[in-house]
């Protein structure tokens, strides 16, 4: 439950805007003004480049604010779901990387999603707190994506429809393998 | 012409009882279907035989009329079969009871 | 009838490609022709000039031991190792060269760009296959053997197709 | 040589008339009944009716055993080796089939066909055309609306209410 | 979820009428995957994929070696595309590192990942032709597929994996009189490509098999997040070398092909138009190329990347691909996340496989530009 | 665990071959001559110039050169040469060998590739041999819930109902197998035994996809059955025969394909689909259902089926020739035989040839031989192009195509012929 906004050291980008003074992009600074019109400070936008907007959200507000940028602001799919697992935070982040097709206006943005997750350390995948909420019924298009961070990352995603296993054997029993503590062997 | 009318006869006849046993012993629906075109080849040698001896070409076409009638019976049996195995998931007629009435 | 005309222009297209040459190089006898001999570094741009990524050729001369290849191979194949060579050179104070093991090796070329001292070039030499995996490893000394294969085919180009000459 | 034939013919025939019904697989007792039928077209062969024997092997064997063994297949396969009879049943009909026979055949051998033996030509296949045309032209066109009707009535009764096509999901 | 079963062990139950096949991995019409087809009759009720049999574990592979040794394992999902597998990585790479690109290097780029996107579209074409049952599809593009095999060797080396590009640029220099001859190979290739219309393409054996089966619509495109020729071929206007270029593209004149049916044969017939559109791209380069200069900017050995994250795109032979690269200030990349367009096809497998015949079962898979080793990674 | 093979070595080979030769030998002496001997005895031998020819005259004769030619006439002369040899077997396997090599030649080259290049030396022509002998030498894995005979039994049939089909066909005037009064209604009775072996030997695999592929040459086949007889109908109205021999003959001046086009169409098109090739070889469509009926064949079997198939085809082309294409007629390209030939054999200068065959090869045989062959291979080209053309169709499809345009386009047919009937232009018995 600490993955609020509040991030600690490797954040990467949340910096970024302050050291380097550069002219921000107009219309991408728009889109991150009616999010951050939306919903105040429940998200952290984290950086504003040419092209790609990032926005930093807790987990309880994930599905409301992907739920905003389908119907407000008119993005359509998710392009990749990536996993990224932070240790030394105990949290799992997961990127949601959103594009839009039916906007001509949109079509070079990426709206970059990204929320945190609790990380246990003898994960149990699908049975402990290391759970999200799905964004499948807003974006259809995560339904495969979803299910490959579920088993190489072990976040559960609640309200997901079919939280198979798709890449792993199925008698696959040790740690989910995009974890910082699976070590492949000899290194 | 070596054989006699009689031989063909007595095949004849020896293929009729064989559909009787199994019209009367067999319970697989399939079966039975088998009896009757027992009986029918048997009637049709019959007809072809005496149609030879008369000699007659109405055995011959009779014979023709037959084969293609049971052709027809056969198809519409054998749909009767899938229908019925459909409901029933089975072949054995006893269990056909409720078709009754 | 859209179908018919359909069907007769594929009929006709395939008759006419039995009048076609055949495009097959027919690879034990024939050998496609490369660009020069190998991959050569080109030292006042630091960039390669084409060539074919075949095993590598070792210049005595040049090597120093410095072992920048072998880091460079590791995070990639693990093929090269320093191994003790008898020969003294003068730049090569600890006597130490690659052995490729081309069992491993995945023709990248990242030693190539590795190497400071233009030692190490790759040649298209690419007939490499050995009955034994003892046989795939390349000593120093079988390195500094420059190839020669005899590759003479090249695509000619006519009227009536593409062939291998 | 024409009394070994028929001799084989007859053991053939009726050997495999008894194996199309006692067999215990459903599939081999359909290659049986095949033996039958293949039997009779021989029998017509020794008749001197050629076109009648070739019909019977391209109906029968072609079309008729087609359907039965497609029906077979499409039985499960425990029932097709599954054997349904009971034994007082099976000995009543041996008894009705042994009084069928023996009445019959002692019928036909007391009567005066025993003795019928012919000598002339057999019928040319072509007054059979002739007969169709002309004195059963009724029977033919009666035969091929009975034909057609079975047929379509075979296949509405087989015809299954299709999958409905629910397939696109939301 | 039931706690028992492990997830993907639970089995349903199921009518007895439907007969599940499994369609692969051993099986001549599904590739290094797995199909768990349910058909009733000559339908199919249900489509499961099943990938993940020649999952190697690209992206963990990657955290443990550093930006440059990356290159070479990491074209290796799609090797036939190697080019363009390696090139958002590369951008990526070069966004983390602050390096400026050669203007040489950036047509050198172009054309390769042009000639690139030909080879992989000739397999999948020869795969589609004998998918369909057209042996001479097979054929021919595995054979014309030689003359562009050809040029990548002479201009990097290799055959299939080129591991060409760099951080900085392309490993080594266009060899002497390329242009020549590549230019005379990529008519060529042009000239034999058009004539796979009359067997293939206008074939109304082919155009009454493929129309009208597995048809995504554009709402359903958009939704389920296509990409590449499926998405081109339910009408939308999409790719990415004009909606958002990379490199040179800008400075080319790129026409992308839409077609508004959504069926297997637009989607089969959208990578063909894409080839010969490729080859007028390829005219273009190298007549807009400079003569001379440097192709590559040299590196410092051991680069370490800023402390960010970046998320590059490049349109590949199946459809944009993406690389997200989190970088820690180390020479090893964080992350590298590779968002490929064949995953992301997947997704419309079982959606237009339900209530198809088995018959139309190949033709649809394949027609999605489905690279299932790409998309195992 | 793998096997690997042993080092040669030369004694082991030697003893090997010894060992082969000694219990050849022996086996032959004990068990071969005395059953041959056996065999010979119960024979009846023919007699040849006057003496009865007993084994040990024929083993004597078999010694002499110059007295086997009688035996070779007469051996010509009864019907197991015209079974297993000429009009029969042997020929229909040859033109089917040199069917599957065109084939592979023909494709290759369409495909702008090589095809069968080294066995053989020659552009790979004993590349066919090869093949059999891989598939002679290869294990034969029965499935392990098969249905044993049934699936043994199946490719023998198969190719047995093949051969039954190839004994039907004229090939020279006079030169056929089995001279059947009614031999297209044979053909009928034939075809239809196809089916029935393809389902069984299906069936009896216990496997998915065999039985999905059986299914489907199941429908294929009964389906395509009706369209052909139809399109057949029109050719019998108008010879007024159904033997083929005599429906050959009735074409001197004319094939019938010149009046009846569509009927050759439809008859061409059913044809493909009878012999499974492509466009039609849903059964064995391999990315579907992974061979069809054909998956768990191994071995041999196997190569029983694809003979069978070959022969099949062969006789296809070879009734398409009969019915439409004029069979053996043609102009007189043979020179006629001088008497002396056939008396006293060539004279060449010192030497003297006798060609033991010719008293038994007309001119006329000769002659319509070669144009049978002629247009029998040019019919088998237009059934082997479309395999580099076409992609393969779908069943539904096929049978939509199968039941409702062909089956009314050979009734087109049929009005055709009764029209040409009726205008008094045509009659049975050919051009009037």
């Amino acid at each position: 439950m600490s993955s609020d906004s509040k991030k600690p050291t490797p954040k990467p980008a949340a910096k970024k805007p302050q050291e380097k003074p550069v002219e921000i992009p107009a219309f991408e600074k728009g889109i991150s003004d009616k999010i951050v019109e939306k919903f105040g400070d429940k998200i952290e936008v984290a950086f504003v480049k040419k092209d790609r907007v990032r926005i930093n959200v807790s987990k309880e507000n994930v599905h409301d604010v992907a739920e905003f940028i389908r119907d407000g602001l008119n993005y359509d799919h998710v392009e990749s779901v990536s996993g990224v697992d932070y240790p030394q935070d105990k949290e799992i982040e997961v990127v949601y990387h959103i594009g839009s097709y039916s906007d001509s206006s949109l079509e070079r943005q990426i709206l970059i999603l990204s929320t945190r997750a609790q990380r246990e350390e003898n994960p149990i995948p699908g049975n402990d707190a290391t759970k999200l909420p799905s964004l499948r019924d807003i974006f259809y298009s995560v339904e495969f994506h979803e299910r490959e961070v579920f088993e190489m990352l072990g976040v559960y995603f609640e309200g997901h429809p079919d939280n198979r296993r798709l890449l792993l054997p199925e008698d696959w029993a040790d740690l989910p393998p995009l974890r910082k503590d699976f070590a492949i062997k000899g290194r | 012409m070596t054989n006699e009318l009689v031989d063909f006869a007595l095949v004849s006849v020896a293929l009729l009882g064989i559909g009787i046993y199994g019209l009367a012993v067999k319970r697989n629906f399939i079966r039975m279907l088998f009896a009757v075109e027992i009986i029918i080849n048997a009637a049709n040698l019959n007809l072809v035989a005496f149609g030879r001896f008369l000699p007659h070409s109405g055995g011959q076409t009779l014979a023709l009329f037959s084969i293609a009638i049971a052709a027809a019976e056969v198809a519409v049996g054998l749909s009767l079969i899938i229908v019925a195995y459909r409901m029933y998931q089975n072949v054995d007629i006893a269990d056909f009871r409720s078709l009754k009435g | 009838m859209g179908t018919a005309t359909g069907i007769i222009r594929a009929l006709n297209s395939g008759i006419k490609h039995i009048a076609t040459k055949r495009f097959t190089l027919r690879y034990p006898e024939e050998k496609l022709k490369f660009v020069g001999d190998g991959y050569q570094f080109d030292p006042s741009t630091g960039v390669g000039i084409a060539g074919l990524k075949g095993r590598h050729m070792l210049f005595h001369d040049h090597c120093t031991g410095c072992q920048l290849c072998s880091i460079a191979c590791e995070g990639v194949a693990e093929a090269i190792a320093m191994v003790k060579v008898p020969d003294e050179q003068t730049q090569n104070k600890k006597s130490i060269m690659p052995q490729i093991d081309y069992g491993k090796c995945v023709f990248c070329g990242l030693c190539v760009d590795a190497c400071p001292f233009y030692a190490l070039y790759m040649t298209n030499d690419y007939e490499l296959s050995s009955f034994s995996k003892e046989g795939l490893i390349y000593t120093p000394a079988q390195l500094q053997v420059k190839p020669y294969v005899a590759q003479d085919s090249e695509i000619i180009i006519s009227d009536r197709g593409a062939t291998h000459g | 040589m024409a009394d070994a034939i028929f001799l084989a013919l007859s053991v053939i025939t009726i050997g495999s008339a008894i194996a199309a019904l006692e067999l215990r697989s459903l599939i081999y007792g359909s290659i049986a009944l095949m033996g039958t039928l293949g039997g009779i077209a021989g029998f017509f062969f020794l008749l001197d009716s050629p076109f009648v024997a070739l019909f019977q092997l391209a109906v029968y064997v072609g079309s008729i055993a087609v359907l039965i063994l497609f029906t077979v297949m499409l039985v499960k396969r425990e029932l097709i080796f599954k054997k349904i009879e009971d034994k007082r049943r099976k000995f009543a009909g041996i008894g009705l089939m042994l009084v069928t026979m023996i009445a019959l055949g002692s019928v036909f051998l007391d009567s005066g066909i025993k003795t019928i033996t012919t000598d002339e030509p057999p019928v040319d296949f072509r007054d059979i055309g002739t007969d169709f045309v002309t004195y059963y032209w009724p029977a033919l066109i009666l035969m091929g609306l009975i034909l057609a009707g079975s047929v379509t009535g075979a296949l509405v009764l087989a015809k299954r209410e299709d999958v409905e096509n629910d397939q696109r999901t939301s | 979820m039931t706690a028992e079963l492990p997830p993907g062990l639970a089995l349903q139950k199921v009518d007895e009428r439907i007969m599940t096949l499994n369609v692969g991995p051993q099986h001549p019409g599904s590739g290094h995957m797995r199909i768990v087809v349910q058909i009733d009759g000559d339908y199919i009720v249900a489509c499961d994929p099943d990938p993940g049999y020649v999952h190697r574990g690209e992206e963990k592979m990657a955290e443990y070696r550093n930006y440059i040794t990356n290159i070479p394992h990491l074209e290796r999902p799609v090797i036939h595309d190697s080019c363009n597998v390696l090139y958002p990585y590369v951008l990526g790479v070069e966004e983390l590192l602050g390096i400026e690109v050669p203007e040489r290097a950036k047509y050198v780029r172009v054309i390769a990942s042009e000639l690139n996107r030909c080879i992989y579209i000739m397999y999948w074409l020869a795969i589609y032709g004998i998918f369909l049952g057209h042996s001479t599809m097979f054929m021919w593009p595995a054979g014309d597929r030689e003359l562009l095999i050809d040029l990548m060797e002479k201009m990097t080396g290799a055959r299939v994996t080129h591991a060409h590009f760099v951080p900085g640029g392309v490993r080594n220099d266009l060899p002497p009189n390329f242009e020549d001859v590549c230019l005379r190979q990529v008519n060529y290739f042009e000239k034999r490509i058009k004539e796979y219309a009359a067997v293939f393409y206008d074939n109304p054996i082919l155009i009454s098999r493929t129309r009208d089966t597995g048809i995504l619509s554009r709402q359903d495109a958009i939704r389920l997040g296509t990409t590449g020729s499926v998405l081109r071929a339910s009408g939308v206007d999409y790719d990415l070398r004009k909606k958002e270029p990379y490199d040179v593209y800008d400075e080319l004149d790129i026409h992308t092909n839409v077609m508004k049916e959504g069926d297997s044969y637009a989607r089969s017939r959208i990578p063909w138009l894409d080839m010969i559109e490729s080859c007028k791209i390829i005219k273009q380069a190298l007549q807009k190329m400079p003569k001379s200069g440097s192709v590559r900017v040299k590196l410092k050995p051991n680069p370490k990347g800023k402390n960010e994250t970046v998320y590059k795109r490049v349109e590949s032979g199946r459809g944009s691909l993406g690389c997200y690269v989190v970088s820690d200030s180390k020479p090893e990349p964080y992350r590298v996340k590779l968002s490929v367009p064949s995953f992301r096809n997947l997704i419309a497998l079982p959606y237009l496989l339900k209530g198809e015949k088995l018959g139309n079962m190949p033709s649809v898979y394949w027609s999605l530009n489905y690279w299932p080793v790409e998309a195992d990674r | 665990m793998s096997v690997i093979a042993p080092n040669f070595k030369l004694s082991e080979f030697i003893k090997s071959l010894l060992d082969n030769a000694f219990w050849g030998v022996l086996l032959m002496v004990l068990v071969g001559i005395p059953a041959v001997m056996m065999v010979l005895f119960f024979i009846e031998m023919p007699v040849i110039n006057g003496e009865l020819l007993t084994p040990f005259l024929a083993l004597t004769w078999l010694a002499d050169p110059s007295r086997i030619l009688p035996v070779v006439h007469a051996f010509m002369a009864t019907d197991m040469f015209r079974v297993m040899a000429f009009p029969g077997f042997g020929f229909a396997a040859l033109l089917a060998a040199g069917t599957i090599f065109v084939e592979r030649k023909m494709l290759a080259k369409l495909q702008l590739r090589v095809g069968p290049f080294y066995c053989g030396k020659i552009e790979g022509i004993l590349q066919l041999m090869g093949d059999g002998l891989k598939l002679i030498s290869k294990e034969i894995i029965i499935p392990a819930k098969a249905d044993k005979p049934l699936f043994w039994a199946a490719p023998v049939i198969f190719v047995g109902a093949a051969a039954a089909f190839v004994a039907l066909i004229p090939v020279a005037p006079g030169w056929v197998v089995a001279d059947v009064d009614l031999g297209l209604l044979g053909v009928f009775a034939v075809i239809g035994f196809f089916p029935i072996i393809t389902i069984l030997s299906a069936w009896s695999a216990n496997s998915k996809f065999p039985f999905i592929g059986g299914i489907r040459a199941l429908f294929q086949m009964v389906s395509f059955e009706i369209p052909l007889i139809l399109s057949l109908l029109g050719v019998v109205i108008l010879t007024g025969t159904l033997n083929l021999s005599e429906i050959a003959a009735s074409q001197s001046s004319f094939p019938w394909i010149v009046f009846l086009p569509i009927g050759a169409i439809v008859f061409f098109i059913t044809m493909l689909a009878e012999l499974e090739r492509i466009p039609f070889d849903l059964p064995e469509a391999e990315s579907e259902i992974v061979a069809g009926w054909l998956t768990e064949l191994s071995g041999m079997m196997y190569g029983l089926v694809q003979l069978g198939t070959y022969l099949k085809l062969y006789a296809f082309a070879a009734l398409f020739v009969v019915l439409f294409l004029g069979g053996w007629n043609g102009p007189m390209i043979v020179p006629p035989f001088p008497a002396e030939i056939l008396t006293d054999g060539i004279v060449m200068g010192p030497i003297t040839a006798k060609i033991p065959g010719l008293p038994l090869f007309t001119q006329e045989m000769l002659n319509g031989t070669l144009w049978f062959v002629l247009k029998t291979v040019g019919v088998i080209f237009f059934i082997l192009l479309p395999r580099g053309v076409f992609p393969r169709i779908r069943i539904d499809m096929l049978l939509n195509l199968g039941w409702t345009k062909l089956i009314g386009l050979a009734f087109v047919n049929i009005f055709i012929a009764l029209g040409l009937l009726y205008a008094g232009v045509l009659g049975p018995g050919g051009l009037q």
